[in-house]
């Protein structure tokens, strides 16, 4: 007689799995990835590859080395590849994007203990320390430096107050402009967006409220609204950086005032930071308040009495 | 001096330079004692009350005291000094007087008189030659500042209960990592105090 | 939410041939175990009483068969416990047992008896003994008798299969119960895919006061008590308190029925409708099976197995029970058994989890089970209490949509009884 | 315990600041240029030799109600001294250590090594065991600064290193950088004990002199 399993309820389960998941942000990014390469050239690729292949190869070095079970095949060190290589600027040296890749592989990720156990979004963290740490490489856009004015992004042309050098703004959705590699094309990044709203990876409440607050605050603000939607790391950090499952609230009104929070800080950063992008910062800080977030969010159980403690 | 460069004073102490996570001053108890938030928030309070206490009493003594007749270099003793006599005086008024504040805060006052942070504020008080006010401002900008990095890594703290760390990463290790993204993310304020009030 | 695969709805439910032998365990319900009244050897008839009811939440036993008694085990076959369980070798007659005399039921004393007497439980797979649910303390205000006809669970059509063709006893009962207990409104709960159901049913609720059909949209787990609750009447039932604390009762559409055939016949619940189903089964259908009839007489019956079959699951399969051996014998509250094959019956192997939320978003009593799962890792029973994890009702949502694969339903259970053991 | 085993455990078997995570602030503030560190690590450990020298000549004659009082006025007697000292001889250390050099006398190693050590040792001992500590510190505090100064700056000591010199990640030279460097180091610190460390800090909460006043754990 066959050996029947005995195991727990319930017995059959939903087809997604996690690489599933990953996978389809992937496919999310490649539109932002080809727009990259379309617009920076064959740089954009290698920068992208290297970062990919080291961020799987310090994945699988670091558990290999304590013999942990091997978790590449989740993609989730490809999506922090790419992200990070999104983050960068075309011209950036390839030692500098692997040491990026080390620290958003193993100092945030994998020293927490893995996938899902980090505090800290790794591409975004890598991307300040790369910021602080190699100030010069981080802020030359085009691959060979044509003249300093043409060769600054739009936020840091708004900074510097000379508006006549700003690009149409048809330039700025399809992306022909100066910037990192990934988040200069509006299009690309909102397709890819509308591909994960539709397979239900992420929820609209993160990147709706943090692109809200940040259109809203600036409108009051009066720095030219729109033009900053389309500026900067918004897009991109909107949808793919801040919506990352585990350094982002698990409830909806946890999310709505998690973007909330990252609209505002960007929107302080870029009008009176020093430096012009705030929303790599933005994020992070809020990254680290996650823990209250949720804490403060808890759903009410259906029927639970609120006890005094 | 008017309201704008006292709260430029306040908000860089608070937030830019912070005192524990970008100037390294008080690292001991902000490691030691942020396990919970009950505790970490009891710590700050403590912190920032006598570093009040502490400004008002020492800024006195050594501009009236000390540097009038040309003794400043006992400035370390006497700050010294009066924080350890502070600390007991307070404790035993708060045991008296108001018994509530006291279970709060009681627990962490002895842990003050071996505060690098309250030291510290004192002596730049002097150092950065601020008036009164200002000096007073700045070390209620510092506490601000260690209560605003306490109560986060509070959280973080309670969030690495969860993570598995590598075994010899386990406790301070892993506890300096999560500082150190922390001290990322304020690093992000540079620039902000100074345009905004400027 | 889970898929239905609603294979067998369309299919009338057939007797199977009388079980050479039926193994019946004394516990077929929550509560205290029947006490045994026979001895080996005495020959017993259909529908005669073998086991009392020993407290006052329990439930008699009947024989299902008309045979000898051939052992009295010591073990409960479901579950291995030590319980008291009886094998009766069947003669094939059937033979009635010639006490069995309708009772007509004039007022709710008589009718609680009768309740009890016939030995129903809640059929929807709880089961807790319907007499004492039924008997409400004094001053009660019962607004809501709800007649749950939702049967959320995958593959299950036993219930769709009373309402269908017992539409007339479903009715009868309903009646009783609003005569007796007098409820302001007896509302009859269909989820929408079940047309037929619905249409038989709401011809006869036409013009009659305080009795319609509510059609419920079909989403897991729609048929669990509280759930059902909130979605007809909005009344949420708080921590620790009863349905009938918020003037509601919900009570299963078979076992309305089966009060019904037996105020009206005298027979008590003997037999019962079995779906089986599952990707090992070659010809899924419903079947009428004596209650104590090994499974294995029932996936003959079916055709037989499959040769890749992998396992063999009681009840639904978001909650049900895997068992080892075809030797487990139908009881009172299976409504249903399945035979999985291959990939689906494999347990995945689990990932670590990557907060996604989809659990947190989609547990039906608004817990969140990644933070629980967290919070039993570290045995912390102060954060367990605040997460409210023994508000869970186990429905088996949050594992079936966890991408990481991880036995979220399991750990919900070990938390609620790591909080109880406190 | 034989002489040569008391300056040995401070070094690495007990060190003060990787293995009882002691005196932090000045480890990780002063150690972003590997000379100030070691100027710190030597000024401390001329603090700690005088105080441990006198307070355990004077064990017998602090009454032990007043002992901690006494403790801080003698630390900050001698920290007063080496700063004057520091100031008049070697001024670019004074304005690179700032407001830290006055800070050794919260720092918790001395109060620790007088509380446990001195006030029970003879003199000889107390001596050895100072500078065992003090040398453990410095020792600890180069440690982190040359990880600090070589990736962050490329050079050791100011002396340029040939590969790193272009290839420097100087966040190593700011806050962020100076908690992973000493993290790391802690790291390795338990490791090479394989975790005997860990437990000693945990013990290390009965070493700091304000567990008694304090009564609650983890003050370390």
């Amino acid at each position: 007689m066959t050996r029947m399993i005995v195991s727990f309820a319930p017995h059959i389960r939903e087809r997604v799995t996690t690489s599933r998941i990953m996978l389809d942000v992937i496919i999310a990014l490649c539109p932002a990835f080809i727009a990259a390469v379309l617009i920076f050239g064959p740089r954009a690729a290698l920068v992208t590859g290297v970062c990919v292949a080291s961020c799987v190869f310090f994945e699988w070095a670091y558990q290999k080395l304590l013999k942990k079970t091997i978790t590449v095949g989740d993609f989730s060190a490809v999506i922090t590849g790419m992200l990070l290589a999104f983050n960068l600027p075309v011209g950036i040296p390839l030692w500098q994007a692997i040491f990026g890749s080390g620290v958003a592989i193993i100092l945030v990720k994998q020293l927490f203990g893995g996938i899902g156990k980090n505090f800290a979004n790794p591409a975004i963290t890598a991307r300040i320390v790369m910021f602080i740490s190699f100030p010069a490489a981080m802020a030359t856009w085009a691959p060979i430096p044509v003249d300093a004015i043409s060769s600054a992004t739009p936020l840091e042309l708004i900074q510097r107050g000379d508006l006549a050098a700003l690009p149409g703004m048809w330039d700025m959705f399809i992306g022909t402009r100066m910037g990192s590699l990934g988040e200069t094309s509006a299009l690309a990044l909102l397709i890819g967006g509308i591909y994960l709203l539709a397979r239900r990876v992420i929820t609209w409440h993160i990147p709706v409220a943090f692109i809200g607050t940040v259109f809203v605050l600036t409108a009051l603000l009066g720095i030219q609204p729109t033009f900053q939607l389309f500026a900067g790391g918004l897009l991109l950090g909107a949808i793919f950086m801040a919506t990352d499952y585990p350094t982002s609230p698990q409830t909806r009104t946890g999310r709505i005032i998690f973007g909330i929070g990252c609209g505002v800080l960007t929107v302080i950063i870029r009008a009176w930071g020093a430096y012009p992008e705030g929303v790599s910062f933005a994020i992070l800080f809020m990254n680290v308040l996650v823990p209250f977030i949720n804490k403060l969010t808890m759903t009410k159980p259906l029927g639970g009495i609120k006890k005094k403690p | 001096m008017e309201f704008r460069t006292l709260i430029i004073i306040m908000m860089s102490a608070a937030l830019v330079n912070n005192f524990v996570l970008i100037q390294f001053l008080g690292i001991c108890p902000f490691l030691g004692v942020s396990k919970q938030l009950k505790s970490a928030t009891g710590m700050s309070i403590a912190v920032i009350f006598v570093m009040l206490l502490a400004t008002a009493v020492t800024w006195p003594i050594t501009i009236f005291l000390l540097q009038p007749n040309g003794i400043g270099f006992l400035q370390t003793i006497v700050f010294v000094l009066t924080i350890a006599a502070l600390v007991q005086l307070v404790e035993i008024t708060l045991k008296r007087f108001m018994p509530a504040l006291y279970s709060v805060l009681g627990v962490y006052l002895p842990l003050m008189a071996t505060n690098c942070a309250i030291l510290a504020v004192v002596l730049l008080n002097i150092n950065n030659e601020h008036s009164f006010v200002e000096s007073l401002v700045n070390s209620l900008g510092a506490g601000l500042g260690f209560l605003l990095a306490m109560v986060i890594f509070s959280g973080i703290q309670e969030h690495l209960e969860n993570a598995d760390p590598p075994a010899c990463m386990r406790g301070l290790p892993i506890a300096l990592f999560s500082v150190a993204i922390l001290s990322l993310a304020f690093f992000g304020f540079t620039g902000v105090v100074e345009n905004l009030f400027g | 939410m889970a898929p239905h695969r609603k294979h067998t709805a369309g299919c009338t439910p057939l007797a199977i041939p009388v079980p050479a032998e039926v193994h019946i365990p004394m516990s077929m319900h929550s509560g205290a175990p029947a006490n045994l009244i026979v001895g080996v050897g005495d020959s017993v008839t259909v529908g005669q009483l073998i086991g009392e009811a020993a407290t006052r939440v329990c439930s008699p036993v009947h024989a299902s068969v008309s045979g000898q008694i051939k052992r009295i085990d010591t073990y409960d076959p479901l579950t291995g416990a030590p319980a008291v369980s009886v094998r009766i070798a069947s003669d094939g007659e059937q033979t009635l047992w010639e006490g069995l005399t309708p009772s007509p039921v004039t007022n709710l004393a008589e009718f609680l008896a009768a309740v009890q007497a016939s030995g129903v439980v809640g059929l929807g797979g709880a089961g807790y003994p319907t007499a004492p649910k039924l008997t409400l303390k004094e001053g009660t205000k019962l607004d809501y008798i709800l007649i749950n006809g939702a049967e959320c669970e995958p593959y299950i059509t036993s219930d769709t299969r009373t309402m269908v063709d017992h539409t007339a006893d479903v009715w009868a009962g309903a009646l009783l119960l609003k005569e007796y207990l007098g409820p302001k409104n007896v509302v009859i709960c269909i989820e929408n895919n079940k047309p037929e159901a619905i249409q038989k049913l709401e011809a006869l609720c036409a013009g009659v006061q305080g009795m319609r059909v509510h059609v419920l949209p079909s989403l897991y787990p729609q048929g669990e008590r509280k759930v059902l609750v909130y979605n007809v009447t909005g009344r949420i039932v708080p921590e620790g308190a009863r349905l009938t604390d918020v003037g509601c009762i919900v009570i299963n559409c078979t076992t309305v029925a089966v009060i019904a055939q037996y105020i009206r016949t005298g027979l008590p619940l003997v037999s019962r409708c079995v779906t089986v189903d599952g990707s090992a089964v070659k010809h899924p259908q419903n079947v009428i099976a004596p209650i104590g009839t090994p499974i294995r007489n029932l996936f003959e019956f079916c055709g037989g197995l499959k040769d890749d079959v992998k396992k063999i699951i009681l009840g639904g399969p978001m909650m049900g029970a895997a068992v080892p051996s075809l030797d487990v014998p139908v009881v009172k509250v299976t409504s249903a058994i399945l035979a999985l094959s291959g990939r689906d019956a494999e347990a995945p192997t689990p990932s670590a989890c990557i907060k996604c939320g989809r659990c947190v978003a989609q547990c039906p009593m608004n817990l969140m089970p990644s933070f629980i799962e967290d919070a039993f890792e570290r045995k912390k029973v102060e954060l367990l209490r605040t997460h409210k994890v023994n508000l869970c009702v186990e429905c088996g949502c949050c594992a079936y949509l966890c991408p990481s694969k991880r036995p979220l339903a399991q750990v919900m259970t070990l938390s609620k009884k790591l909080l109880w053991g406190e | 315990m034989s002489k040569l085993s008391i300056f040995m455990k401070g070094i690495i078997k007990e060190n003060p600041v990787l293995v009882f995570a002691l005196g932090i602030c000045p480890a990780l503030a002063v150690s972003s240029q590997a000379v100030n560190a070691v100027g710190m690590g030597l000024a401390t450990t001329f603090v700690l030799l005088c105080t441990n020298t006198v307070i355990s000549l004077l064990r017998k004659v602090i009454p032990d109600k007043v002992r901690i009082p006494c403790y801080i006025v003698l630390t900050a007697a001698f920290v007063t001294i080496t700063q004057l000292i520091v100031k008049a001889y070697v001024h670019p250390l004074y304005l690179a250590l700032g407001i830290f050099l006055p800070l050794i006398t919260v720092n918790c190693i001395i109060m620790a090594r007088a509380e446990i050590f001195a006030k029970k040792n003879r003199l000889f001992d107390s001596v050895i065991d100072a500078l065992g500590m003090g040398l453990g510190f410095t020792l600890a505090l180069l440690a982190i600064a040359s990880i600090r100064e070589i990736f962050g700056n490329g050079t050791w000591f100011g002396i340029e290193l040939p590969v790193l010199a272009e290839h420097n990640i100087s966040i190593f030279m700011l806050a962020p950088g100076g908690f992973i460097a000493f993290g790391i180091l802690v790291a390795i610190a338990n490791k090479v004990s394989n975790g005997r460390a860990a437990k000693l800090k945990e013990s290390g909460c009965a070493r700091c002199p304000a567990a008694t006043a304090c009564g609650k754990g983890g003050a370390a």
